[in-house]
C-alpha cells in the first residue's frame, strides 16, 4: 500500500506535468547552464541550461513508457511459449525450452548491439530489446507450474473432451499462472526501468535529447557532473530508485495476496 | 621517421628525398640502418603486409641506401603530403623482422611479444587491456632516460582514469574536455592544452538532395549560434571554424562568420523552399561520438535548429556501426552526421575528405562532395611545392570552403591532458596519438 | 544417471552449435565491420587500402563460406587471431580473461551468498519485527538501484574520496605479484558486485524458509523437542535452500559472461570487458569464441544446478 | 496398570488466537484428565478445538498468533516428577515434547521432512532426549519401526518419506512419536494408524502411554 501511495503521485506528475509545469525539457538556455536550483528551476538545470525538474518528469515517462510496454509484450510472449510448452507434447516442450535455454545463453552486449544497430535506438528499439531480455524467465516459471498441472484430474479430464490448446491456456493455463504473470508484471516493471537505465549506460537506450532516466542518469559518467553537479543525477537517481521500490513493493505485496497463508498477519 | 632522421634534403623537381639518418640503436643492440628504412618502406608500399600506408605510399618509386645512414627515396610524381605520411611510419627492424614472409608479419606472434624499436623505453610486457610495461633503454641515442619504467595504462572508462589519476595511481592522463574542467584550481595537478588538430562539422550528404541549395546550408550556418555553444558548453575551450582551418596562416580575411541570426536563417530557408524540399520531416543526425559532452553539443543544436523549422534528430553510434553507414551507399541512413576530420599539422589532411576525385571508394570523401571550384583549389594546393606559396592556395580552399559549405565547419576543440605536480620536466602535448609531437619522455622524472 | 549426462551434454553441443550460428549471422546483420572498426573517423584513409584488408581477413566471402571456415577451423582448435590486438590467437587471449572473472564472480557471490542467506534467515525468523523491516528495506534499496551507479558512487567515494582501495585493474601494474595487492584490488568491485544478488538471495532466502516455517514437519520437529535453531538449521534450511539454488545458478550462468558494468568501471581484465572490447572493435575471431566459452560455461552450470537440486532434494530424481 | 495421579490434567484452559486484530477463542474452559494407560478420546464436530487442544498442550501453536490465555496444564513426566506446562519456557519445555510427551499429526506426508530419511527422524528425538549416539539411535529407530509393525524395517529406515505409501508413513510418524516412550501420546485424527498396533507394556519402564486420540468420527483402539 506504500507502494501505491508513492507511485500514484509520481504517474500523476509525469503525465500530467505540461498543464503545471512552465518549463520544456528540451528548452537550452547556454546563458544559464548547470545552474542549482532556485524558485524558477526547483532543480537546477543541465549542461546545456535544460529545466531538470521538466526532463525529469519528461523522462518519468519515457521510462514509465518504456518499462510496461516492453511488460506487456515480454508478459505476453512469456506466458505463451511456457504455456504451450507446459500443454503441449514433449516434442514442442522440448524444442521450447531448448529456444528459452539459447536465449538465456545470448550474452546481452550483443544482443543488444545487434538490436540496437538494425532497429536503431530510441523509444521502440529500447521496448524491443528489453522484452526480448526478458520474456525467458517468465516462460520458465509458467511451464514448470503448468507441468504440475498438467497431470492433475481436470485437465486430462478436459483433454478427454477434446478440449483444442486454445482453450486449456486461456481455461486452464492463465487463471492457474495468474499470481505469477501478476507478480512477474509489476516487477518486470521495475526490471525495465533498471535495464533502460543501463542500456543508456552502454549508450544504447534511449538516445538524448530525449529525455529518460536512464540517460539523464548516464551524465554521472561525466566525472565534472558525478562531482561538480550531483543534483543532474542525483534528482533522477533518487526518483528512479524509489519508483522502483514502490513497484516492488507492489509486487511483494501482490504476492503475499496471492498467498493464502498471509491472511494470518 | 622524422626522428630518425637527422636532416634531409629534396631535390628541386621535388622527385627526390634524401635523408641522413641519426646515429640510434635498436632496442635489442644492433644498429638502426638504412637497411631497415628500405625494409620498412617497402614493406608499407606491399598491400600484402595489410599497412593502412598501401595507398599513400604508392608514389614511392625506389629506395635506395648509398651507405649504412643515407636513403634516398625517389618519387614517381611530386607530392607535398610526403613527408607528412613518412612521419607516420613506424620503422621496423629489418634484422629482426626480415625472415617472417609479407603477408604474416601483421599477425606474428614473435613481433607482438617481443617488438623493439629505437626510443627511449624498450617494451617489457604487455597485459591485454590493462597496460604496457616499459623500461628505460640504456643505449637511447640522447642519454638514458630519467625514469627507469614507464607504465601505459589503459581505461575502458574515461571516468576511472579520472578516477585513478585523482587518486593518485597514475601520473597523467587524456581527459575529457568536460572532466579537464574538476582540476581546475587543483593545486595538485597541471592541466595541459593543446590543439586537437580535429574540425568539427555538420556533415551534409550531397546524394540525398535536401542540402542541394546552398542557402540551406547557410541558413544551418546562421541557426546555430556557435560563439555561445563555445563560451558555455566548451568553457571557452574551442574556436570557431569559419572553414576548415583555424591555424592562422591557412585563413583569409573577409570569411563570412555566419553569425547568430535566425531571423536570416528562416528567410534563406523561405527562400530556397525549405517547405518543398523537407519541410518538418526529422532528419537522422549521425555521429560517432559518444562522450555527454557531444550529446550536449548535439541537443544544443538540435534545439537551434527546430527553431528554424529544421527537425534533427541526433543518433549516437559507435565507430564501427559509423563507419560502415557512411561508407556504404544507403544514403538516407545518413542524410546528416556530425564528425570530424584531423585538418593539421598539414593542411592537406583535409583533401581526401572534400575533394571531387576522393569519393569513396578511393577517398575518405564520405559526404559526396562534389564542389569543382573546391577540388581545383585543393588540386593546386596540393601541387605546390613552394611552402611560402602553399599557404596562399591552402587560404584559397578556406574560402572555397567558407562560400560553398560543403560542411558545415562549427569548430577546432582543444585537447587536454592533466599531469600530476610531482611530474618534472614533463613536455607532452595532449594531440591524437598518430601525430609527430615531440614529448621527450627521456626527461622525464617524478618529483621524490 | 550416466545415460542422462551423456544426453544433456548432446543437447549442450546442439545448442553451442545453434548459439554460434545465431552469433555469427547477428554479429554480421550489425553495420559496421572489423575494418570499419579500425579506423579513425577523423583520420583520413581511402576505401581501396581498406577493402584489400577486408580480403586479407577473408571477410569479403560469402557468409557461409566464412561461417563453415571458421567452424571447421574451430573444431580443429584453431579459434583464429584477434583482428583488433593486431594477431594475437584468440584462445589464450579469452582463457586469460575467465579466471578473473571467475574470481570476481565467485568473490562476489560468496560475499552475496553469505550476506544473502544470513540476512534473509535472520529476516524470516524475526519476521515483522524491526530487525526484519529495516533488512527489508536495505534488500530493496538494494535490488531498484542500477548497477552501474552503485559502482560508479562507489569507486568515487571509496578509491577516489576515501583512497580505501585502488580505482581499477586488478593488479598494480609493473609491481610482483602479490596476494595482498589483488585482494586490495578485489574488494571493491566484488562488494559491488554483490550488492544487487546478496539483496536478491535474502528475499528468496526469506520468503522460501517462511514458506517452509509453516510446514508440518517443522511442527514435528518442534514437537520432538528439537532445539529452535536445529529446527531452522538442520529441518527448515535444507527445505528452503531449493528455490535458493536455482536463483544462484542462473546467477552464475548470467554473470559468466563477466559483470559488464564493474568490469568496465574498474578495468576489471575478465569476459566481460573482453567482450565489450571486442564488440566495440567488431573482433569477430574474439566475440565468437568467447561466446562459445561463456556458452558452455552456462550450459555447464545449468547441469551442475540441476545436480546440486538432486542433492539437496531426494525427491528429485535425476533422469 | 492406572496410577493415583494422572498423567495430564487440564483445568480451565482457554485458547485465544488473534486474526486480523480480532480475538478469536478456539478453546474455552477446557478441564480433562488422563490417567496412565487410559485413552480420552475427545468427540466434537470439525473446528471444535480438538487440534488445538493437542497442540496447546505441545506448546505448538503458532507464535504470535496464538495465547493460552488462562488455565492449566500439568503432565506427570516418565521420571513421576510433575510439571506445569503453562509456566514452562522454551528450552524446559523441550526438554519434555517429543520425550515425555509425543504428538501425532493428521496429515502424515506433510508432517515428514522430506528431505531426511524416516529412520533419520525417528533417531533424532532419541538422540536428543535419551543421549544415545548416532549409531545407537538408529537401531532403536529401526525397533520402533518394527513395534509399529513395519515389514522389513532395516530398509524402510533408510527410505525417504516419499517412498513409502501412505499407511507406512502414518506408522511412521507414530513410531516418531513414540521414540522416546513418551508418558503421553496425542494422536490428532489418525484413525487408520492408530488402530492398528500399539506398543506392548514391554515397551519401556514407565508402562503404554496414556493417550488422547482427538477424533472427529469414532474411537478406534484396542
Amino acid at each position: 500500500m506504500a507502494g501505491l501511495a508513492i507511485l500514484v503521485p509520481i504517474l500523476l506528475a509525469t503525465v500530467t506535468y505540461e498543464l503545471w509545469w512552465p518549463y520544456n525539457p528540451n528548452d537550452i538556455d547556454l546563458l544559464a547552464i548547470n545552474k542549482g536550483p532556485s524558485p524558477e528551476h526547483w532543480m537546477g538545470s543541465d549542461g546545456v541550461g535544460r529545466d531538470v525538474m521538466a526532463r525529469l518528469l519528461q523522462g518519468g515517462r519515457t521510462s514509465l513508457l518504456v518499462a510496461s510496454v516492453s511488460m506487456a509484450i515480454s508478459t505476453i510472449v512469456g506466458f505463451s511459449v511456457g504455456a504451450v510448452a507446459g500443454f503441449a507434447g514433449r516434442l514442442v516442450d522440448g524444442t521450447a525450452m531448448r529456444l528459452v535455454d539459447l536465449a538465456m545463453t545470448l550474452p546481452p552486449v550483443i544482443f543488444l548491439l545487434v538490436l540496437a544497430s538494425i532497429a536503431g535506438t530510441g523509444v521502440g528499439p529500447t521496448i524491443l530489446v528489453i522484452s526480448l531480455l526478458s520474456w525467458p524467465v517468465l516462460s520458465r516459471m509458467v511451464r514448470s507450474r503448468l507441468l504440475e498441472l498438467r497431470e492433475r484430474d481436470f485437465v486430462v479430464a478436459s483433454r478427454g473432451m477434446g478440449a483444442g490448446l486454445w482453450h486449456l491456456l486461456f481455461r486452464h493455463g492463465l487463471p492457474n499462472t495468474i499470481d505469477i504473470l501478476v507478480v512477474y508484471a509489476t516487477l518486470q516493471v521495475a526490471g525495465g526501468i533498471l535495464l533502460e537505465a543501463g542500456l543508456s549506460f552502454l549508450g544504447s537506450g534511449v538516445t538524448p535529447p530525449e529525455a529518460s532516466w536512464g540517460n539523464m542518469l548516464n551524465s554521472a559518467r561525466s566525472v565534472l557532473v558525478l562531482e561538480n553537479y550531483p543534483r543532474q543525477w542525483m534528482f533522477p537517481g533518487a526518483v528512479l530508485v524509489i519508483t522502483v521500490l514502490a513497484i516492488n513493493f507492489v509486487g511483494d505485496g501482490l504476492r503475499d495476496a496471492f498467498d493464502p497463508r498471509a491472511e494470518l498477519n | 621517421m622524422g626522428a630518425l632522421a637527422s636532416e634531409f634534403e629534396v631535390s628541386p623537381d621535388s622527385l627526390s628525398y634524401t635523408f641522413r639518418l641519426a646515429d640510434a640503436k635498436w632496442h635489442d643492440g644492433e644498429p638502426f640502418t638504412s637497411a631497415d628504412v628500405k625494409f620498412t618502406l617497402e614493406l608499407a608500399k606491399n598491400a600484402e603486409s595489410g599497412g593502412l600506408f598501401a595507398a599513400r605510399s604508392a608514389d614511392i618509386a625506389s629506395v635506395e641506401t648509398p651507405d649504412e645512414s643515407t636513403v634516398i627515396v625517389t618519387l614517381s610524381q611530386p607530392n607535398s603530403a610526403f613527408l607528412s605520411v613518412l612521419s607516420y611510419v613506424m620503422m621496423l627492424p629489418e634484422h629482426a623482422l626480415a625472415e617472417i614472409p609479407v603477408a604474416e608479419i601483421g599477425k606474428n606472434a614473435r613481433w607482438s611479444t617481443t617488438p623493439i624499436g629505437t626510443g627511449p623505453f624498450r617494451f617489457v610486457r604487455y597485459v591485454s587491456d590493462q597496460y604496457v610495461e616499459l623500461a628505460a633503454f640504456e643505449d637511447y641515442r640522447e642519454g638514458r632516460p630519467k625514469v627507469d619504467r614507464l607504465i601505459n595504462r589503459y581505461f575502458a572508462n574515461p571516468a576511472a582514469a579520472v578516477a585513478a589519476l585523482k587518486a593518485g595511481e597514475i601520473q597523467f592522463s587524456f581527459v575529457e574536455p568536460d572532466d579537464a574542467r574538476t582540476f581546475d584550481g587543483d593545486t595538485a595537478f597541471r592541466v595541459i592544452e593543446g590543439d586537437s588538430f580535429v574540425v568539427n562539422y555538420v556533415g551534409f550528404n550531397h546524394r540525398v538532395g535536401i542540402w542541394d541549395d546552398v542557402r540551406v546550408r547557410r541558413a544551418v550556418m546562421h541557426a546555430i549560434d556557435r560563439d555561445a555553444i563555445i563560451t558555455s558548453i566548451f568553457g571557452g575551450a574551442a574556436k570557431r571554424a569559419d572553414c576548415g582551418y583555424v591555424a592562422d596562416q591557412f585563413v583569409p580575411e573577409g570569411l563570412d562568420p555566419y553569425g547568430y541570426d535566425p531571423e536570416k536563417a528562416k528567410a534563406l530557408l523561405a527562400e530556397a523552399g525549405w517547405d518543398e524540399i523537407n519541410g518538418a520531416a526529422p532528419i537522422s543526425w549521425v555521429t560517432y561520438y559518444n562522450s555527454p559532452q557531444v550529446a550536449n553539443l548535439m541537443a544544443a543544436m538540435q534545439a537551434m535548429l527546430a527553431q528554424v523549422g529544421i527537425n534533427v534528430v541526433p543518433r549516437a553510434v559507435d565507430v564501427p556501426t559509423y563507419n560502415g553507414i557512411v561508407r556504404g551507399e544507403t544514403y538516407a541512413d545518413f542524410p546528416m552526421t556530425y564528425a570530424g576530420l584531423q585538418n593539421g599539422p598539414d593542411p592537406a589532411s583535409l583533401n581526401v575528405g572534400l575533394n571531387g576525385s576522393q569519393l569513396p571508394p578511393v577517398g575518405n570523401n564520405l559526404m559526396r562532395v562534389e564542389m569543382p571550384e573546391l577540388s581545383s583549389a585543393f588540386d593546386a594546393a596540393m601541387a605546390e611545392t613552394d611552402s611560402a606559396a602553399a599557404a596562399g592556395k591552402w587560404q584559397q580552399v578556406c574560402r572555397a570552403m567558407n562560400e560553398q559549405l560543403p560542411w558545415g565547419t562549427m569548430w577546432v576543440a582543444s585537447r587536454y591532458g592533466v599531469a600530476s605536480s610531482d611530474l618534472v620536466d614533463f613536455h607532452w602535448t595532449p594531440a591524437p596519438g598518430s601525430g609527430p609531437y615531440v614529448a621527450h619522455p627521456e626527461d622525464w622524472d617524478i618529483a621524490p | 544417471m550416466l545415460q542422462y549426462t551423456l544426453r544433456r551434454t548432446a543437447v549442450g553441443l546442439l545448442m553451442l552449435l545453434a548459439l554460434t550460428v545465431l552469433i555469427f549471422i547477428m554479429l554480421r546483420l550489425a553495420p559496421g565491420d572489423p575494418i570499419d572498426a579500425y579506423i579513425n573517423p577523423s583520420v583520413p584513409m581511402s576505401a581501396s587500402d581498406l577493402d584489400v584488408l577486408r580480403a586479407r581477413l577473408g571477410l569479403d566471402q560469402p557468409l557461409p563460406v566464412q561461417y563453415f571456415a571458421r567452424l571447421g577451423a574451430a573444431l580443429r582448435g584453431d579459434f583464429g587471431y584477434s583482428i583488433q590486438r593486431g594477431g594475437d590467437p584468440v584462445l589464450p587471449l579469452v582463457l586469460s580473461r575467465i579466471g578473473p572473472t571467475i574470481l570476481l564472480m565467485v568473490s562476489g557471490l560468496v560475499i552475496a551468498i553469505v550476506l544473502g542467506i544470513a540476512t534473509g534467515i535472520i529476516s524470516a525468523v524475526r519476521r515483522n519485527q524491526p530487525t526484519d523491516i529495516s533488512l527489508s528495506i536495505m534488500a530493496f534499496v538494494g535490488i531498484s538501484s542500477p548497477a552501474f551507479l552503485t559502482a560508479l558512487l562507489g569507486l568515487y567515494i571509496f578509491a577516489v574520496t576515501l583512497r580505501w582501495a585502488p580505482a581499477g585493474g586488478m593488479l598494480t601494474p609493473g609491481a610482483p605479484f602479490s596476494f595482498a595487492d589483488l585482494l586490495a584490488h578485489l574488494v571493491l568491485p566484488a562488494s559491488l558486485l554483490s550488492i544487487g544478488h546478496a539483496a536478491l538471495i535474502m528475499r528468496y532466502m526469506r520468503s522460501s524458509l517462511l514458506e517452509v516455517l509453516s510446514q508440518d514437519y517443522v511442527r514435528t520437529a518442534r514437537a520432538k523437542g528439537v532445539r529452535e535453531f536445529w529446527v531452522i538449521v538442520k529441518h527448515a534450511l535444507r527445505n528452503a535452500l531449493l528455490p535458493v539454488i536455482t536463483l544462484i545458478g542462473s546467477t552464475i550462468g548470467i554473470a559468466i559472461g563477466g559483470a559488464i558494468f564493474i568490469e568496465s568501471i574498474f578495468d576489471w581484465p575478465g569476459m566481460g570487458l573482453l567482450m565489450i572490447n571486442a564488440v566495440s572493435r567488431r573482433d569477430y575471431p574474439v566475440i565468437m569464441c568467447a561466446t562459445l566459452l561463456t556458452g558452455a560455461c552456462v550450459i555447464l552450470v545449468n547441469l551442475l544446478t540441476d545436480m546440486a537440486y538432486a542433492a539437496v532434494d531426494p525427491r528429485i530424481k535425476v533422469a | 496398570m492406572v496410577q493415583a495421579e494422572p498423567i495430564l490434567q487440564i483445568s480451565g484452559l482457554k485458547t485465544v488466537f488473534r486474526i486480523a486484530q480480532r480475538d478469536v477463542t478456539a478453546v474455552h474452559d477446557l478441564d480433562l484428565e488422563v490417567a496412565a494407560g487410559e485413552t480420552v478420546a475427545p468427540v466434537g464436530e470439525s473446528g471444535s478445538g480438538k487440534s488445538v487442544t493437542g497442540l496447546s498442550i505441545m506448546g505448538l501453536l503458532p507464535r504470535g498468533i496464538r495465547r493460552v490465555a488462562a488455565g492449566s496444564i500439568r503432565l506427570r513426566r516418565k521420571d513421576g516428577s510433575t510439571v506445569e506446562l503453562q509456566q514452562m519456557d522454551g528450552p524446559d519445555l523441550r526438554g519434555v515434547s517429543g520425550n515425555d510427551m509425543g504428538i501425532v499429526f493428521q496429515e502424515p506426508l506433510t508432517s515428514l521432512n522430506p528431505v531426511y530419511t524416516v529412520g533419520e527422524q525417528i533417531a533424532e528425538p532419541i538422540r536428543i532426549h535419551l543421549g544415545k549416539s548416532r549409531r545407537q539411535a538408529r537401531s532403536e529407530a529401526v525397533h520402533r519401526l518394527e513395534d509399529v509393525g513395519i515389514p522389513d524395517p532395516q530398509r524402510r529406515a533408510g527410505q525417504y518419506p516419499h517412498e513409502m505409501s501412505g499407511g507406512m508413513r502414518q506408522r511412521a510418524t507414530i513410531a516418531m512419536a513414540l521414540a522416546c516412550d513418551p508418558a503421553l501420546l496425542i494422536a490428532d485424527e489418525t484413525d487408520h494408524g492408530a488402530r492398528c498396533h500399539h506398543p506392548g507394556p514391554d515397551s519401556g519402564p514407565a508402562g503404554p502411554p496414556a493417550a488422547g486420540a482427538w477424533h472427529g468420527h469414532a474411537v478406534r483402539h484396542p
